[in-house]
């Protein structure tokens, strides 16, 4: 484990952006938290978490595939796929974090999406371990140990200090490049600082939040269930929830006819929307409430059925902080749980 | 002033769609053609049954594509062959340009005109003075669609 | 308040005269309200909540639930009444099948704000006149409610209810806001600002659709934006042309018909003051086509379908205001 | 997928001249859709013609777009072509090379470019063009005339002589209108009842005609060929088909000391009256104002009088519904209030009158029984002075900016009479310009002049003072001889502005039938329909669309019966098929495009819809008359979801164009 003083964190900044993108969560001006480009004299935000999540980075909202040329009747077919660059997410939370490994369930598995591939590849990622987690936190719940969070390379703030800890080789890569201003350091700060944050997380509001009752067996039960109109009566059906959701993966595939080729790209869908998976018959799932429904069942029943029972949610609170209705997973959780 | 269409100052080429009311404007365009009265090549005129079937869609959609100025041309106030339809565009169009202009985007871009069929003349001088306009505006970049671009 | 407004619907439920009762249900944390209907008294007392945090304005869940079978009773604040009158000019609502339930309202308090100070884990939060205690897992704190209120009750337009079959608690009046003032502010700026400002805003944009679905104006069947085959649609803003081009095309379609409810801007994710877009529509129809409070009147004719033949000319924009 | 065929005229040189056309048909090969491309020194020609047919059939077009003049010239041609052809003529777009095009540039790379981007904007649109069939409706073979003066009589006895039906609605108890206030007529001086009362017994009498006097239009409702309209038939309080007419009712009448309306209140008349002796029809009514059996239930002498016991004070308000194919707009005029006009003296002395006040006492009829004397003192006038344009050709906004048109010949009328009978009499004109454009007018007005001494002056009349005397001095300034002049007048005539009846303003929101600004029924064209209102199957007779005179108005009266006829006749109305209509699916029935639609086009149905649930719902859709609808649009923008869409220039059709504009 190395150190840094926070007072040099700036000179860390600019030594990783010499080689790499380096990005980071700053305060928007609008109160909220947002990744931004890292330019000289930027601070890190103290807020928890960003808004829109970190997917961003390897699963942007928009993202070209392919270009059409039309030439008279001829269509020329160009790839404008251009080398991503290096590039480095720093201050990501634990929660945001793990939805990295959920999307490579979704992205890297067969047949694997090269973008998204591509992207990963490129990606370098520094985590930051939460000292002072929300009430909306309950990312505990799907084993996400905020004070210890996973990435490439770990890091705690503590005291003044910015302390790091390279997990994987592509973070021990990126950790020698700013070798130079780090010190050696104890991890006796860092243990203390983690034995903190859990006491805390055992106090949160929603520490009890958990998902008995949710698995393979109770998937007919789960979606007969007669709550779901109940919940869903209100929902607005906006994308919110879906949009800032770091583990929401779908997308829809549109044409775009810019007057001189068509674009060809793909963009973040919700399953909320009135067009969601809409085929030439129509749409599977008409009502707001079977596609309320999708959303969570996708998440806590089929994701997980599908993936070694790992749930499509980390907890990060973003949806409960967000929803214009406040209708959330946990309250979703809490009324079809066993609970 | 007439814009010469070889001249050094047009070497800035915009794109002007021209929304023209079937009854008067539209006549007006082809009473400039009959009396040969020059206009910007650049102009391109949509005909429509009135000025009111214009939709705010059709001018944010020409911006999208690459328009550097929209021009509205309907009957006069009071002349409209449907008795109100420009009364209706002329508040629509009034409120859609001011949301423009409060977005920033350059308020000489879009204009209302109300031409006759009599009046060629007019038909012809005011797309020269638009044309102008937007050649000093330059190229639209605020409203634009950066995948339109050439 | 919460009580009076619970044994209403309870008595209202029991008599008959209602067959549901729409209104806010308690979450978790005091501030996470959802929008729900009761139809028993068992429901009401488990979780009918009227708090500060009761911001969802509930008109427009009326669209639906006045073509169910039976009388549905709504709580509405006074600037909800707008959104509901406006509906009813609409036809949007079936009149006879709501019975309205105006309820008093002191302004509803925003947890944005309260957050903005950097307080985090909320678990509670108590009022006593102009403060409140919040609490969090962090300890206690206070703040001053005028300060955090939604940006909408900061500029309340009306403590009336333009419509009621009953109230609780008292009628108010029309208020005097400076609601325009941040519009007047923005007109002010040079063109480049302007264009400045909106960018970075709508920059933001996620195009999660909230602001509409959540807006009692946007009421269509499908939306354009939805429709395939209305060749604007779009999920994504791919470009920031498309974030421009759909909430300007949203503040025209609400031109007129936007009571200024403010739900836009609570529900923003991203924090967008989309709210100064519909108010510079509210404040260039009152300017150029006389004062208009959408809502206010179900039989007065809206702006945008009305003309006069003195009109101002789109052209004289032109020499108003900024450069 | 279209399959396209594009020609390119080169109208000889006009196109030719500066566009290259063979370039431009190259360069719209390749165009989405586009299966041939060619050009044709004349494509309007009947070998062009038979090009487009050639290729239409051999090709097995779905679609056209001809690269020519404005559609303005040829479109009509063309979709001629088209149909010949079997294909739907809508499926034939015009771009215009030539007006918009080959006329206003000279340099020929310039205008090549801009000719290829004009059709490819045709050929975006033609690739979204769907065949669009005219639909047809009936026609209700009656016409309804409001107003039943001159104009409105000549045109429903014009319509009845073909042999159809047609009804009459007069507001006051007879029909006659102005015409029948009159003396005589110029230029021919002939007298104006002689002329008009037969005409108002031959209405009466027609077999084809039903007169409603005393009646008024409540409600138009439909569209042309197919109008609903409801007529109230205001309670007389005498049974319309047993009185005589036999007069015993009036001369018993205790109330005589009502203003009479015909004679411009200069007489009185009885509360229960016959408007004139020659009226149609020639019934009594009871004027509920005055009537005393009415207001206070004392009296009922004239039900004791009446042999035919035709008196009914128990009548109500009857509404009648009756539909008919066209309506004629036939209201007529008024002379305008002259409070504005309080220098000529109007409301100080009752020697200054109006020309149709004039008009009366000239009439043998009239409050004098014909005698020249002042309304004041009865006495025979020696010097009269009138006054010409009071309230006409006025840009003070006190009066009317129009000229009336009529008062120069009938103040040359009256100037006549005056001297012919009372050559004692010395007659003063004062006028800004003498107008007699007119068959003879200009003989009469001479005539006046330097026959009859009448001393015409080109000036404008200051002041009318009256004195003590009972005299009218009158200030004025002679503008050719540049001096004051000062006249001691025994009386003075105000040729009054004429205005449309206040009664047309709100019968135009019923008819949907526009306006100008001086409440004239606006015409479809001014030159080209002249009698035809835009809004179909509304036809204007008489002063209600202008000023005019008699035999004007008689003309126009003839000629918009034979536009009603030219409609009646036919059995089906081919409808405009670039209409709106709305998408029920996406319809909110919010009402706004209602608001909007200047024709009353579209109604608003509950229709039963599944829900996504697979329930069912009924929902409020809009619903377009294709009959009515003209195709303006102003409801497609007005509707936020789209759901109001214009055949012909839908929503995608113009994005079209206006994305192969920018392109």
């Amino acid at each position: 484990m190395r150190k840094l003083s926070l007072f040099n964190i700036s000179k860390l900044y600019e030594m990783i952006s010499d080689n790499k993108q380096l990005y980071l969560p700053v305060d928007n001006g609008a109160g909220q938290a947002g990744y931004k480009k890292w330019e000289y004299g930027m601070t890190m935000s103290q807020a928890l978490n960003t808004v829109r999540s970190a997917k961003d980075f390897f699963f942007p909202q928009t993202e070209n595939l392919v270009d059409f040329k039309m030439n008279g009747k001829n269509i020329e077919i160009i790839d404008t796929r251009s080398e991503a660059e290096d590039f480095v997410l720093f201050g990501v939370r634990a929660c945001d974090a793990r939805s990295f490994s959920i999307l490579d369930k979704v992205f890297l598995s067969d047949p694997v999406d090269s973008f998204y591939k591509s992207r990963r590849e490129h990606g370098t990622v520094i985590t930051l371990s939460c000292t002072r987690p929300e009430e909306t936190c309950f990312c505990t719940a799907f084993g996400i140990d905020p004070s210890n969070p996973e990435g490439d390379i770990s890091s705690w703030i503590e005291d003044g200090d910015i302390y790091f800890e390279a997990i994987t080789d592509k973070g021990a890569v990126l950790m020698d490049s700013f070798q130079s201003i780090l010190d050696e350091a104890d991890e006796s700060a860092v243990e203390t600082q983690k034995t903190e944050t859990r006491k805390i997380m055992a106090k949160l509001p929603l520490a009890d939040f958990n998902l008995d009752g949710f698995g393979d067996a109770a998937l007919l039960e789960k979606f007969n269930s007669p709550k779901w109109a109940e919940l869903s009566r209100t929902c607005l059906g906006c994308g919110t929830c879906t949009f800032v959701c770091p583990t929401c993966q779908c997308y829809d595939i549109c044409d775009f006819d810019t007057g001189h080729e068509v674009k060809r790209f793909r963009c973040w869908d919700s399953c909320m929307y009135s067009d969601f998976t809409k085929m030439a018959h129509g749409n599977p799932r008409v009502t707001q409430m079977e596609k309320f429904r999708q959303r969570f069942m996708h998440k806590l029943v089929y994701f997980p059925a599908n993936n070694n029972g790992e749930y499509g949610c980390v907890g990060c609170g973003r949806c409960l902080a967000k929803c214009p209705i406040s209708m959330n997973i946990a309250k979703v959780a809490k009324k079809l749980g066993d609970n | 002033m007439q814009i010469n269409e070889t001249s050094e100052i047009s070497k800035f080429k915009p794109v002007i769609v021209a929304f023209c009311c079937n009854w008067c404007s539209y006549a007006g365009a082809d009473l400039a053609g009959n009396n040969r009265l020059n206009y910007p090549a650049d102009v391109k005129i949509i005909r429509l049954p009135c000025s009111c079937r214009v939709n705010p869609m059709f001018i944010l959609r020409a911006f999208q594509k690459g328009a550097d100025g929209v021009i509205i041309c309907g009957c006069h106030p009071g002349d409209c062959h449907y008795t109100t339809g420009n009364y209706y565009a002329r508040r629509r169009m009034t409120i859609l340009f001011s949301m423009l202009d409060y977005l920033g985007i350059d308020r000489g871009r879009t204009r209302v005109e109300w031409v006759s069929a009599a009046e060629g003349a007019k038909f012809a001088a005011t797309m020269n003075d638009f044309a102008e306009t937007v050649i000093k505006l330059g190229p639209n970049k605020r409203l634009g669609d950066l995948r339109c671009r050439k | 308040m919460q009580e009076i407004m619970k044994q209403r619907a309870s008595v209202l439920l029991q008599e008959g005269k209602v067959d549901r009762v729409l209104g806010w249900q308690a979450g978790v944390f005091v501030y996470d309200i959802t929008p729900s209907v009761f139809t028993n008294a068992e429901d009401l007392d488990h979780g009918f909540v009227y708090n500060d945090f009761c911001g969802n304005n509930l008109s427009k869940y009326l669209v639906k639930e006045s073509r169910k079978e039976g009388i549905i009773a709504v709580f509405l604040k006074p600037c909800d009444t707008y959104s509901f009158n406006q509906l009813i000019k609409e036809n949007r609502i079936l009149r006879d099948k709501v019975y309205v339930i105006g309820i008093e309202c002191g302004g509803k308090a925003d947890i944005e704000k309260i957050k903005a100070d950097g307080i985090r884990g909320v678990t509670g939060i108590t009022g006593e006149d102009d403060t409140y205690i919040v609490d969090t897992i962090y300890g206690s704190t206070q703040v001053s409610k005028s300060r955090v209120l939604l940006e909408r009750c900061m500029n309340c337009k009306s403590k009336k209810h333009v419509v009621y079959d009953e109230l609780i608690g008292d009628d108010g009046e029309v208020q005097v806001t400076d609601r325009f003032d941040m519009v007047e502010k923005l007109e002010k700026m040079s063109a480049d600002e302007r264009f400045e400002f909106w960018r970075g805003e709508l920059s933001r944009c996620i195009r999660c659709n909230a602001c509409r679905n959540v807006c009692p104006a946007c009421t269509c069947e499908k939306c354009v934006f939805d429709n395939d085959d209305s060749g604007v649609a779009g999920k994504a803003s791919a470009d920031t042309f498309e974030e421009n081009m759909y909430h300007i095309i949203r503040a025209f379609h609400v031109a007129g018909r936007c009571t200024d409810c403010g739900e836009c801007s609570r529900v923003c994710p991203q924090n967008i003051p989309l709210h100064l877009l519909n108010r510079k529509g509210i404040k260039d129809i009152n300017e150029y086509f006389g004062a208009f409070q959408a809502g206010e009147d179900c039989e007065a004719i809206s702006p945008m379908t009305a003309f006069t033949k003195e009109d101002v000319e789109p052209g004289t924009l032109h020499t108003k205001g900024g450069n | 997928m279209q399959k396209i065929g594009v020609f390119v005229c080169h109208c000889g040189t006009n196109i030719a001249g500066t566009v290259d056309v063979t370039a431009v048909a190259e360069a719209l090969k390749s165009e989405p859709g586009v299966v041939i491309s060619t050009d044709y020194p004349y494509m309007c020609s009947e070998s062009g013609q038979n090009i487009i047919i050639n290729a239409i059939r051999e090709h097995n077009l779905t679609g056209a777009v001809i690269c020519s003049c404005s559609p303005r010239m040829h479109e009509v041609t063309f979709r001629k072509t088209a149909t010949a052809a079997g294909l739907n003529p809508y499926m034939l777009e015009i771009a215009n090379i030539r007006e918009q095009c080959s006329w206003i540039h000279k340099d020929m790379p310039t205008a090549t470019a801009k000719a290829i981007v004009l059709g490819k904007a045709a050929i975006a649109k033609v690739n979204l063009n769907v065949p669009l069939i005219a639909g047809e409706s009936p026609v209700t073979k009656r016409a309804l005339v409001i107003g039943g003066g001159i104009a409105g009589i000549q045109t429903a006895l014009d319509i009845a002589e073909a042999g159809f039906e047609v009804d009459i609605v007069e507001k006051s108890p007879t029909i006659g209108g102005k015409m029948a206030q009159m003396d005589k007529t110029f230029p021919t001086l002939d007298c104006a009842a002689c002329i008009l009362t037969p005409k108002m017994v031959e209405a009466a009498q027609h077999e084809n005609i039903k007169i409603y006097s005393y009646s008024e239009v409540a409600e138009v409702k439909g569209f042309v060929g197919n109008f609903t309209v409801k007529i109230k038939k205001k309670a007389r309080y005498v049974k319309e088909n047993i009185c005589t007419g036999c007069g015993a009712c009036m001369e018993k009448c205790p109330q005589k000391k009502v203003s009479n309306e015909f004679n411009l209140g200069m007489n009185n008349r009885s509360a229960i009256y016959i408007p004139f002796a020659q009226a149609v029809p020639k019934v009594a009514t009871i004027d509920p104002d005055y009537c005393t059996m009415l207001k206070s239930g004392k009296c009922g002498i004239c039900a004791k009088v009446c042999t035919a016991n035709a008196i009914d004070y128990t009548q109500q308000d009857e509404y009648i519904e009756e539909k008919y194919g066209a309506i004629v707009a036939a209201t007529g005029y008024n002379p305008i209030s002259l409070e504005n006009y309080d220098e000529f003296a109007y409301s100080q002395s009752r020697d200054v009158v109006t020309s149709l006040e004039y008009e009366r006492i000239l009439n043998a009829a009239g409050p004098t029984d014909g005698k020249l004397v002042r309304p004041s003192d009865g006495i025979h006038p020696h010097t009269i002075v009138f006054i010409q344009c009071v309230g006409s050709r006025d840009t003070s906004g006190c009066g009317k900016q129009y000229c009336s048109k009529v008062c120069c010949m009938y103040t040359a009328k009256h100037a006549m009479l005056t001297r012919e009978k009372y050559p004692d009499t010395d007659v003063y004109v004062f006028y800004i310009d003498v107008r007699t454009p007119g068959k003879n007018f200009d003989e009469f007005y001479r005539r006046a002049v330097e026959d009859y001494d009448v001393h015409y002056i080109k000036g404008m009349v200051g002041k009318v003072a009256p004195d003590a005397n009972g005299k009218l001095m009158v200030q004025a300034s002679d503008l050719i001889s540049n001096e004051q002049l000062h006249i001691t007048a025994d009386m003075v005539v105000l040729a009054t502005a004429i205005e449309p009846d206040k009664s047309a303003r709100s019968l135009a929101t019923m008819l949907t039938a526009s306006m100008d600004t001086n409440d004239f029924f606006t015409e479809a064209h001014a030159k080209l329909r002249p009698v035809e209102s835009p809004t179909a199957g509304i036809f204007l007779s008489g002063m209600c669309q202008g000023p005019k005179d008699i035999p004007e108005t008689v003309s126009q009266a003839g000629a918009a019966a034979v536009k009603v006829i030219g409609l009646l006749a036919k059995n089906k109305l081919t409808c405009n098929p670039c209409v709106a209509h709305s998408d029920e699916q996406l319809c909110n029935g919010c009402s706004s495009c209602e608001k909007v639609c200047p024709y009353g086009a579209i109604t608003y149905i509950d229709k039963e819809f599944k829900r996504p649930d697979r329930t069912i719902a009924v929902r409020r859709v809009a619903s377009v008359n294709a009959a009515v609808c003209q195709g303006c649009g102003a409801c497609t923008v007005t509707c936020p979801s789209g759901a109001m869409d214009l055949d012909g220039f839908s929503n995608r059709q113009i994005m079209a164009e206006v994305d192969a504009i920018c392109r």
